[in-house]
C-alpha cells in the first residue's frame, strides 16, 4: 500500500495534541517578533499513528526476519532492556541534577564500566563517546594526547589494514594523523612482517580490527601488537566484532592500549534504523590518564562526577567529546544485557555466534565460494567467484533473497575480495532458522549457477519498490519535500 | 540462557557438520595465552528477568525524577510532554530492531520517516537542507566547525560566550585536534558581546547560540551580514529546539549552517544522551555536509521511493577524505523527533512554544518579588538566569535537599570563571504548574 | 511468508525464561504425585518474539487501515489509554487487598461510574459486567429481580425486534424467559403499533437497540418506553451503538430502565482481536435497588466496597455476575478516553460518527443500494440489490475490498433486509480517508455492475490466505494441533 | 480535539455534500424533548495528555502496589513475573487494535495465535479440546455447569466447599435464574467433604476447585468414577493455572469438563480484571462447548488456514437457541497467556511451579515457627490456610498499616459463615524473597 508523505496528508484545523492556554499573553522576547509560521503540516493523532504503524511495515527487521548483515551483529534484542531503559529513575532524570539526585544512575555508570573493563582485562574505560566511530575518536585522542606528553609529537602516522572499516581511516585523518594502508595477506590476515615494514619513529599507532573484517582472528596479533609497542607506537583495536570473542578472550591479553565496544552490537542495544549507538572505549594503563571529560569516581559522600579536568587530579583529560555525560539510555540496556547473560552467558554469547557463521560457512561452501579457508569467527565470508559466468552480479544475489524472505547481507565489504558477501548470522538465531536460510542460499546459488539471470535480475518482485535509482538521487538531490505550487496543488486534486 | 536458541544437541550435530569436534577448536587462531579456559572470574552468572529487573529497580529508584518535583533545571536538556503513541510506534519491532537502510527496498519505511525528519528540521531551522541526524547538538556543532572550514578553507573560530560550555569544550577538542584557532569568549552573561568586531579574512566561522547559554535573545542578522561580507560562516546554534515555535528561524537571519539539540521534541532527558543532533544548511553547502542523507528518487516502475544519497561524501567510500568519520546517526531519537513533531503540527508547536515562554514570564516575574534576586534577562524563551543574593551551587544543593530541583548553577559549567557564583539557570516549561513555581519560591525564601 | 504453529517450532533443550532453582526441593502434595509433564513446546526467546511478531502482520487494525465493521464501532485506541491502565497503581494491585490499599482504585470506579451516570442521565450503574452481552444479561436479571420483589414473577415474555443482536435474543432466553419477536416495519424502524400489538400483563420487557442495528434512531422510542412502562414491562436498552448519540442524547431522557454501555466501542476500549470488553449498565429507579454486588460506595473512611448482600443497605442484588470487581484495566482506558474527550469532546464524537457515515451514505447510494432513506446515524446501510444480476455476492464484494486495502464492513447482518453491506466509519476517520474510502467503494460498485465478475470471485488475491473453506473446518472439526506420529515427522523432515 | 480529526472546513464540505445545513438536521429522527441544546453539564471540558496523565497518576499513587511490598494475597489471582516481551507484543497494532477475525484473510495472526492458545488450554487441562476464552474463571463455570445441563438434561448442581465464593455466587446468579437446582457445601477449609455421597440420578455435575479455596489437594479420580457412574459430569475448577505444571491435570483424573482462570499466566491482577477463563472438554462434547472457537481448514490453493468455526452453536446464528449468548471473548488476554507460556515452555512451566511450591512450603514452614499460628493444610501448591490466635480480618489490617500484604481473611469471602474468623489464606509465589517471607513473620509476631 502507497502511503504518502506526512507533508501530504496536512488537514489544516487538525490538532494532534490538545494544549491548554498559556497561563499568561505577556511576552518578554527582547525585541524579537514572533516567528510568522512554520510551515509544518496538521494532523489529527489516529492519522499521524496509522501514518507510521504503515510505514514501519515496508521494513524488515529481526523481530520478523533474519538479518545477516555481516559486521553488523543484528541480534536479538530484548524488550526488557527497552523497559529497564525506560524506568523513570533512569528516563526521566536531567543530566544537570544535583549529584546527590542521580546517585543511582552514577552507580549504573560505574557498574557498566566494571562489566566492561572486566571483561577486556582492561584497568580503565571511557563511557562517553556516542558511537562506534566516535569511540574510534576518543582511542586516538587519546593516543594523540599521550604521545604530546611524551613529547613525541611527531608521531602522526597511523598503520590501517587494507581491510579496515572506513571508520578507521577517516577517525585517523579527523584527528590529524596520515594514514598508512597495511596491504592485506592473501589468507585474510594482517602479517606481523608486514606491519613490521611500516613501523618507524614516526608511526603513532596501529588500528586493527580483531576479529577482522574478513571474520577472521588476527592469529599474530601479539606479536603485532610487541611491535609496535617495541617501535613506540600503541595499538587500538576496532571492537566492532568483539562479540566473537566476549568472555572467551580478554583484549588486554592481546597487547592492546585502546579499543572501543559497540554496545549497539556485542551487549545488544537496538539499532534503531541506524542509532542511537554507544562507543564507550576500554584503555590501558599508558592511555587511562587521557581519557575525555566527564567521568565517575567513587567520592567519599557517594558517587562523583568529574566534569572538569581541575578536578581530575592526576588524570589529564584530553578534552570532552559529547554533551553531557554519555548515552545514558544505551548503558541501562547493555547491563540489563550483561546481568542477563552474565559470565557464562557471555562466553556462550562468543562461542555460539562463532558456532553459527562456522555452520553457516561449512553448509555453503561447496555451492558458494568461500573466501578464506575456515573456521571463520562470526562471520563468514565469501565472495562472487561462484557467481562468475552467470551474469549475476552480488547485488543480484542480495536482492533475490529479499523475495524469499531475508535481509541480505553485506555485500561488497570488506573490499579486500571480490564481490564480497559477508554472513553474519549472530548467536540469536536457531539451527532451524540457519537450515531454513542454509536451504534458500543453496536454492538461489544453485539458480545463478543454472543460468536463470532473469530470475536475479528482476529481484526484488515482492517489496513496496522495486529496485531504486541511486544515480538519479545523488545527482540530482532531493533531500526533502516541498509545498508545491498552487497550480501542482490544483493539478493533483483533478487526478 | 533465554537468549540463546542453540541446544547441546543443535551444537553437536553442527559441530559435525563443519566437522571439528568442539567449539574451542573453532577458536584455533587464538594465541594459547589468551584463551581463557572458562567463564571470566569476578562476575556474576546469568540472571532471570525478575533479578535483572530487581537489581536495575533498586538503582533507578535512587534517583529523583523530574515527574515527582518541581523541576526547573535545563542548560541544554529539558523535561518536556511526550505523547504515549510516540513510544508506542518506537517500540515497533520493524523500527527497533532493524539497522541503518541500506538495501531500500525493505526498509522504505525507515528511509522515508528520515525524509520527513529532513524535511522538518528544515522549515524549523528556515534552511534548504538537513541530514538525517547528528549523535547530540554539542558534537554536530564541532562537525559543523569542521565543515565551514571545509568551505572557506580557513583556519580561525570565533565562539560566543554564549554557548553553551560543553559545546564550547567539544569544539576545542574535536577541532583543536586538527589545529584550528578557537577563540572562545568570555561567558556573556550580560548580554554584551561583539562578535562583529572579532571577525576578519582569517575567520572561518562564528558560533552563536539562541537563545544563550543564559537565556538572552538576539537579532543575528546584522551579525550574519557583517561576517558574509567577510566571507565567514555563521553557525547558530539551539539547544531548546521548541523556541523554534516562538523565535524567528536562524534562516531567516542568515544563518549559514543550523544546529540544534532536538532533544526537547520525542525524547526523554535519558540523563543526558541518547539525544539527537539536528543539522541543517544552505544548498550550496550540501555536498560538504556531513552525515547521512536521505534522498527522494524513483524506483524500475518509476514510482517515488528513497534512498540513502551522497554517500561519496562518506568513510565507508571515501575512507580518509571522508568529510566525517560519522557512521551511526540518532535514527531512533529522530523518529521519536519526527513523531512527535507531526502529532504537534503547526498549531501545537506554536501553542508549545507560548505555553512555555508564558510559563517562563511568570516565573521570572514571581522570582523577582523575591528580595535580592533578580533576573538578569532582558528577553528569553523558557530559561533565564537569576543573581542571587548567595551562591547559586549551595541554594540548589539546599533546595534538592526539599525536594526541588531549581536549576543549573552558572559555576557547574564555569567552576574556573570568577564573578558567577551567585548566577542560577532556571527554566519553565510546559510541565510546571503554578504551584511548581509557588513550590519554588517558597522554598527560595526559606534558603535565602 | 508461512508461518508455523509454536509447537511445530519446538527445541527441545531451549529455553525462553531463566528460573533460578528452588529454594528447597522440599515437597507437601498432600499425597498427589507430580505431573509427569504436559507437552509443551520449547523455545527460546527471540524464537517467541519473531513468531508472533510475525504473526500480527497477518492482521489487518485500525492502526493499519478504515476498519469500517458496522455495529463493533472500530475507533482509534489512544496509546494514552494504553499507558495509564498500566500504571502500576492500577495495574499491579490485587483485587482482595485490603480496601484502605486500594482506595485510588475505587474513586477511579467511583468516577466513571460517576460520568456514565451523567452522561446517560440515570441514577445508578452497574460495573461488573464483562462485556456487552454480559451487561444484557445483568439488565435483564435486574428487570427479573424487579418483577419477582413485585410479586410478577408471571412475567416471562421479552419483546425483541428482528433487527436485534444475536445477543439479545440470548441473554433473554438464558434468563428463562420467553423470546417473541416484533418484526420491522418497511422503513427499518419499529413501530409503537407494533409494540403496543404485543403488549399484555405476561410481558417482562423489551429489549430495543437504539440507535438501531439498521443505523436508524428509533423515532417511536419514547411511546414505546410509555407503552411498556404502562403496560407494566420494562425498557431494555441495548447500547451498543451509544457512540452516535453519546453527549447529544441521555437515553434517560427515552425512558430507558437499563441500558448496557460497551466501553470498548463508545469508550474505545481496544478490542484486542475479539475482547476483552466491559460492560456497565446503566439503571433506572426501579431498577438501581438489584444491581449485582459488588459496587463502590462512599463510606465514612473513604471508599467502601460492598460485596455481599447483607452489607448492602436497602439494596436486593441479585447476586454476582463475575469473579472480584469487574474490568479495571478497561475502566481506567475508559476514564482516560473521556476525561480526554470531556463533555464538550463527547458530544463532538456522536456529531461527528454520524456526519462521516451520512457522508458516506450520500457518496454511495447512486451506485449501490441503500436501504432506507437518510439521514442514518453513525452508520450506513446497505443492501445487495445493487449486485442484482451482476453475479457477484456481498461476501464477494467484501472480499474485494481487502485486495483495495480495507477491512470489509459488516455484511448479511441485519437480517431484515437482503445481503445487508452495514458500513461504520467511525469518528476517527478523516475526510481524506472517507473520500479514498468512497472512491475505491464506487469503483468496486461500477466494477461489479459492469460485469466483471472474475474480478470479485478470485478475491481476495493479496492476502496471506486465499478463501479459507469453512464448511470443511466445520464438518470435520480440527481446533487444537495433535504431535503427529513419529512416522508422520520423519515424512516432513525429508520434504 | 486530538482524536476527531474533522476540521470545521470537512464538516461544512461534508454536510453539503449531504445536503443539510447542520449536524442537528442528521438528528432529526430524535424526539425533541430529548435533544440536548448542548454539551451536558456537570463534566469538565477536553483535557490535553499531561492533564490526564496527571489525574490518573493521583488516583494510581493512592493504591498500594503488589511490587513494592512483601505481598502474599491470592484466593483467585496471583502476582506473577511477566516477560517484558509479552505486553510489547500485546501492544502491537495489529493485535491491540483488531476485531473479532471474521474475515479470517485479513486476521490469520489472531486465528493461528487462538488456535495455538486452544492447543495450550488442551495440553495444560489434559483435556481433549478448549474454547477461545471465556470473560474469567468465575463466568467460565457458571458456563460449565449450564453446558453440563445441556449435555445430560438434569438440574440438580453440587458445589464443592472448595470452591471460590465468587465462582459460587456467580453460579448461583446465573444457573439459578434458569431454575437450576443448586446445592453449595458448607466451606470446607478441613479438606473433609465427601462429595461421591451427594450424587443421585438427579444430579446433572458436581464441582470441584484443585487447589481448593483453602489450597487443599485431591485426587478426583474415585469422584469422576462415581460420577459416570451415575451420569453425573465432573466439572474440575482451577483457579491457580500455574499448579498445572506440578499437578496431576484434571484430564488425567477424569474430569468432563475444566475451567481455569488463566491470570497467572501472561496477565498482571489489574485490581481484578480483564482476566481469561479457560474453558476445555471432552471431544464428544464439544457441539455443547459455549464460546468461539477456531478451526483448522485449508484456503483455495490448499494451504492451512485457520477460521472460527461451530458458530452453528452461537448467538449471532442460532439467537435465542444459542449455547450462550457470548459475544466477546478475552481475546487480548488470552494472547498475552499465549506468548507467556510460550516463553515458559514445558521447562519453564514445570520450573515455575516448582519455585512456587518451594516458596509456599518455606513460608509454610516459617508461620508454623510462630506461636499460635498453625498451617491447616496437609498438601497445597503456592497457597495454604492458616489459623491464628486473633481474628484474621484485623491482623490482615494492621499488617497493611506495616506496608505488608498478608493475604485474604476467609471471613471476607464468608462473612456468614461462623468459625472462619481466624483463618487466614496465604499465597506465596516466585515473586516472594526470603526476606519478604522474613518481613511477614516479623510482622505477625508483631501485631499477635
Amino acid at each position: 500500500q502507497e502511503e504518502a508523505l506526512i507533508f501530504e496528508l496536512d488537514n489544516p484545523g487538525a490538532v494532534g495534541v490538545d494544549l491548554p492556554e498559556p497561563v499568561t499573553t505577556k511576552t518578554r522576547l527582547g525585541g524579537l517578533s514572533p516567528r510568522p509560521g512554520v510551515g509544518l503540516p496538521q494532523l489529527a493523532e489516529p492519522d499521524v499513528v496509522r501514518h507510521y504503524t504503515r510505514l514501519s511495515q515496508k521494513n524488515f527487521a529481526i523481530d520478523t526476519t533474519m538479518y545477516p548483515l555481516g559486521s553488523c551483529t543484528m541480534k536479538h534484542n530484548p524488550r526488557l532492556n527497552e523497559k529497564m531503559a525506560r524506568l523513570p529513575g533512569f528516563g526521566d532524570i536531567h543530566p544537570m541534577q544535583p549529584v546527590e539526585t542521580v546517585q543511582g544512575a552514577l552507580e549504573l555508570i560505574d557498574q557498566l564500566a566494571y562489566w566492561l573493563k572486566t571483561l577486556t582485562g582492561m584497568p580503565a574505560v571511557a563511557m562517553s563517546p556516542g558511537a562506534g566511530a566516535h569511540g574510534e575518536l576518543c582511542g586516538l585522542m587519546a593516543i594523540h594526547a599521550a604521545l604530546d606528553a611524551r613529547g613525541e609529537s611527531h608521531r602522526r602516522r597511523v598503520l590501517v589494514p587494507e581491510s579496515a572499516h572506513g571508520t578507521n581511516p577517516a577517525t585517523a585523518a579527523f584527528c590529524g594523523f596520515t594514514v598508512d594502508t597495511i596491504p592485506a595477506e592473501e589468507n585474510g590476515r594482517v602479517s606481523v612482517e608486514a606491519v613490521k615494514a611500516k613501523l618507524g619513529d614516526d608511526v603513532a599507532c596501529i588500528m586493527l580490527t580483531n576479529p577482522n573484517t574478513c571474520g577472521l582472528f588476527e592469529p599474530q596479533i601479539k606479536e603485532i601488537a610487541d611491535a609496535v609497542h617495541a617501535a613506540g607506537g600503541y595499538f587500538y583495536c576496532d571492537g566492532a566484532n568483539y562479540n566473537a570473542i566476549v568472555g572467551r578472550v580478554r583484549p588486554a591479553d592481546l597487547g592492546v592500549d585502546a579499543m572501543h565496544i559497540n554496545l549497539h552490537k556485542t551487549f545488544s542495544t537496538p539499532h534503531g534504523g541506524g542509532g542511537p549507538g554507544s562507543g564507550p572505549v576500554v584503555l590501558s594503563e599508558a592511555l587511562a590518564p587521557f581519557a575525555p571529560l566527564p567521568f565517575v569516581v567513587h567520592g567519599k559522600d557517594g558517587f562523583d562526577l568529574i566534569e572538569h579536568a581541575k578536578d581530575a587530579g592526576k588524570a589529564q583529560p584530553f578534552g570532552r567529546l559529547k554533551g553531557f555525560h554519555g548515552q545514558m539510555g544505551m548503558f541501562v540496556r547493555a547491563l540489563a544485557y550483561m546481568l542477563s547473560h552474565g559470565a557464562d552467558g557471555l562466553r556462550q554469547v562468543a562461542s555460539d555466534a562463532v558456532l553459527n557463521a562456522n555452520y553457516v560457512l561449512a553448509s555453503l561452501k561447496d555451492v558458494m565460494s568461500a573466501s578464506f579457508e575456515g573456521p571463520c569467527m562470526h562471520e563468514a565470508l565469501f565472495d562472487d567467484r561462484f557467481l562468475k559466468g552467470t551474469g549475476v552480479t552480488p547485488l543480484d544475489f542480495a536482492k533475490a533473497m529479499i523475495d524469499e524472505g531475508y535481509h541480505p547481507m553485506t555485500m561488497y565489504f570488506p573490499l579486500v575480495v571480490h564481490g564480497a558477501l559477508l554472513i553474519e548470522p549472530t548467536e540469536t538465531e536457531s539451527k532451524r532458522t540457519l537450515d531454513q536460510f542454509i536451504g534458500t542460499m543453496r536454492h538461489l546459488a544453485q539458480k545463478a549457477i543454472a543460468g536463470d539471470l532473469a530470475h536475479f535480475q528482476a529481484a526484488p518482485r515482492l517489496t513496496p519498490r522495486k529496485r531504486l535509482d541511486e544515480t538519479q538521487a545523488a545527482r540530482k538531490p532531493v533531500l526533502r519535500w516541498v509545498k508545491p505550487a498552487p497550480q501542482a496543488v490544483v493539478a493533483q486534486a483533478a487526478e | 540462557m533465554r537468549y540463546l536458541p542453540l541446544t547441546d544437541a543443535d551444537r553437536s550435530s553442527m559441530l559435525a557438520t563443519i566437522g571439528v569436534d568442539s567449539v574451542d577448536a573453532l577458536f584455533r587462531d587464538v594465541p594459547d595465552h589468551a584463551k581463557l579456559p572458562g567463564k571470566i572470574a569476578g562476575l556474576p552468572d546469568h540472571m532471570g528477568e525478575l533479578a535483572v529487573e530487581r537489581h536495575l529497580s533498586r538503582l533507578a529508584a535512587k534517583n529523583v525524577t523530574a515527574s515527582t518535583v518541581p523541576f526547573f533545571v535545563g542548560a541544554g536538556a529539558y523535561k518536556h510532554h511526550v505523547p504515549a503513541s510516540v513510544d508506542q510506534i518506537l517500540l515497533r519491532g520493524e523500527f527497533l530492531t532493524s539497522y541503518t537502510p541500506y538495501q531500500p527496498e525493505v526498509t522504505q519505511g525507515t528511509l522515508q520517516y528520515l525524509f520527513e525528519f529532513q524535511t522538518q528540521v528544515a522549515l524549523l531551522t528556515g534552511m534548504d537542507v538537513a541530514n538525517a541526524s547528528m549523535y547530540d547538538g554539542a558534537t554536530g556543532t564541532a562537525e559543523a566547525v569542521l565543515m565551514a572550514a571545509r568551505v572557506n578553507k580557513r583556519n580561525k573560530v570565533i565562539l560566543s560566550g554564549g554557548l553553551h560550555p560543553h559545546y564550547r569544550e567539544v569544539v576545542e577538542t574535536t577541532c583543536g585536534i586538527m589545529g584550528m584557532d578557537i577563540r572562545a569568549q568570555a561567558p556573556d552573561w550580560k548580554n554584551a558581546e561583539d562578535l562583529a568586531a572579532l571577525l576578519d579574512a582569517e575567520t572561518s566561522c562564528v558560533v552563536v547560540q539562541t537563545p544563550s547559554l543564559f537565556g538572552h535573545l538576539r537579532d543575528f542578522t546584522a551579525l550574519c551580514d557583517a561576517a558574509h561580507a567577510k566571507g565567514v560562516m555563521v553557525i547558530v546554534v539551539v539547544t531548546e529546539v521548541v523556541s523554534l515555535g516562538l523565535l524567528p528561524s536562524p534562516g531567516s537571519m542568515g544563518a549559514d549552517i543550523v544546529v540544534c539539540e532536538g532533544q526537547s521534541i520525542g525524547n526523554g532527558l535519558n540523563f543526558g544522551g541518547p539525544y539527537v543532533g539536528l543539522f541543517a544548511t544552505r544548498d550550496k553547502f550540501v555536498r560538504q555536509m556531513p552525515g547521512r542523507l536521505c534522498g527522494q528518487t524513483v524506483d524500475a516502475d518509476g514510482k517515488r521511493g528513497f534512498v540513502l544519497t551522497l554517500s561519496t561524501r562518506e568513510q565507508h567510500i571515501r575512507r580518509e577524505k571522508a568529510t566525517s568519520n560519522i557512521c551511526t546517526n540518532s535514527g531512533l531519537c529522530a523518529l521519536a523527533f519526527t513523531i512527535h513533531l507531526s502529532l504537534l503540527g503547526e498549531q501545537g508547536l506554536v501553542g508549545l512554544a507560548r505555553i512555555n515562554h508564558a510559563n517562563a514570564v511568570t516565573l521570572a516575574d514571581k522570582l523577582s518579588g523575591i528580595k535580592g534576586v533578580s533576573v538578569v534577562n532582558d528577553g528569553f524563551f523558557n530559561e533565564f538566569t537569576v543573581k542571587l543574593p548567595k551562591k547559586a551551587a549551595k541554594i540548589v544543593s539546599k533546595l534538592a535537599a526539599k525536594d526541588i530541583l531549581a536549576g543549573v548553577p552558572v559555576s557547574r559549567l564555569y567552576p574556573d570563571v570568577e564573578g558567577l557564583d551567585d548566577l542560577l539557570l532556571i527554566a519553565a516549561t510546559e510541565i510546571n504548574s503554578v504551584e511548581d513555581m509557588d513550590a519554588l519560591v517558597r522554598g527560595l525564601e526559606e534558603v535565602l
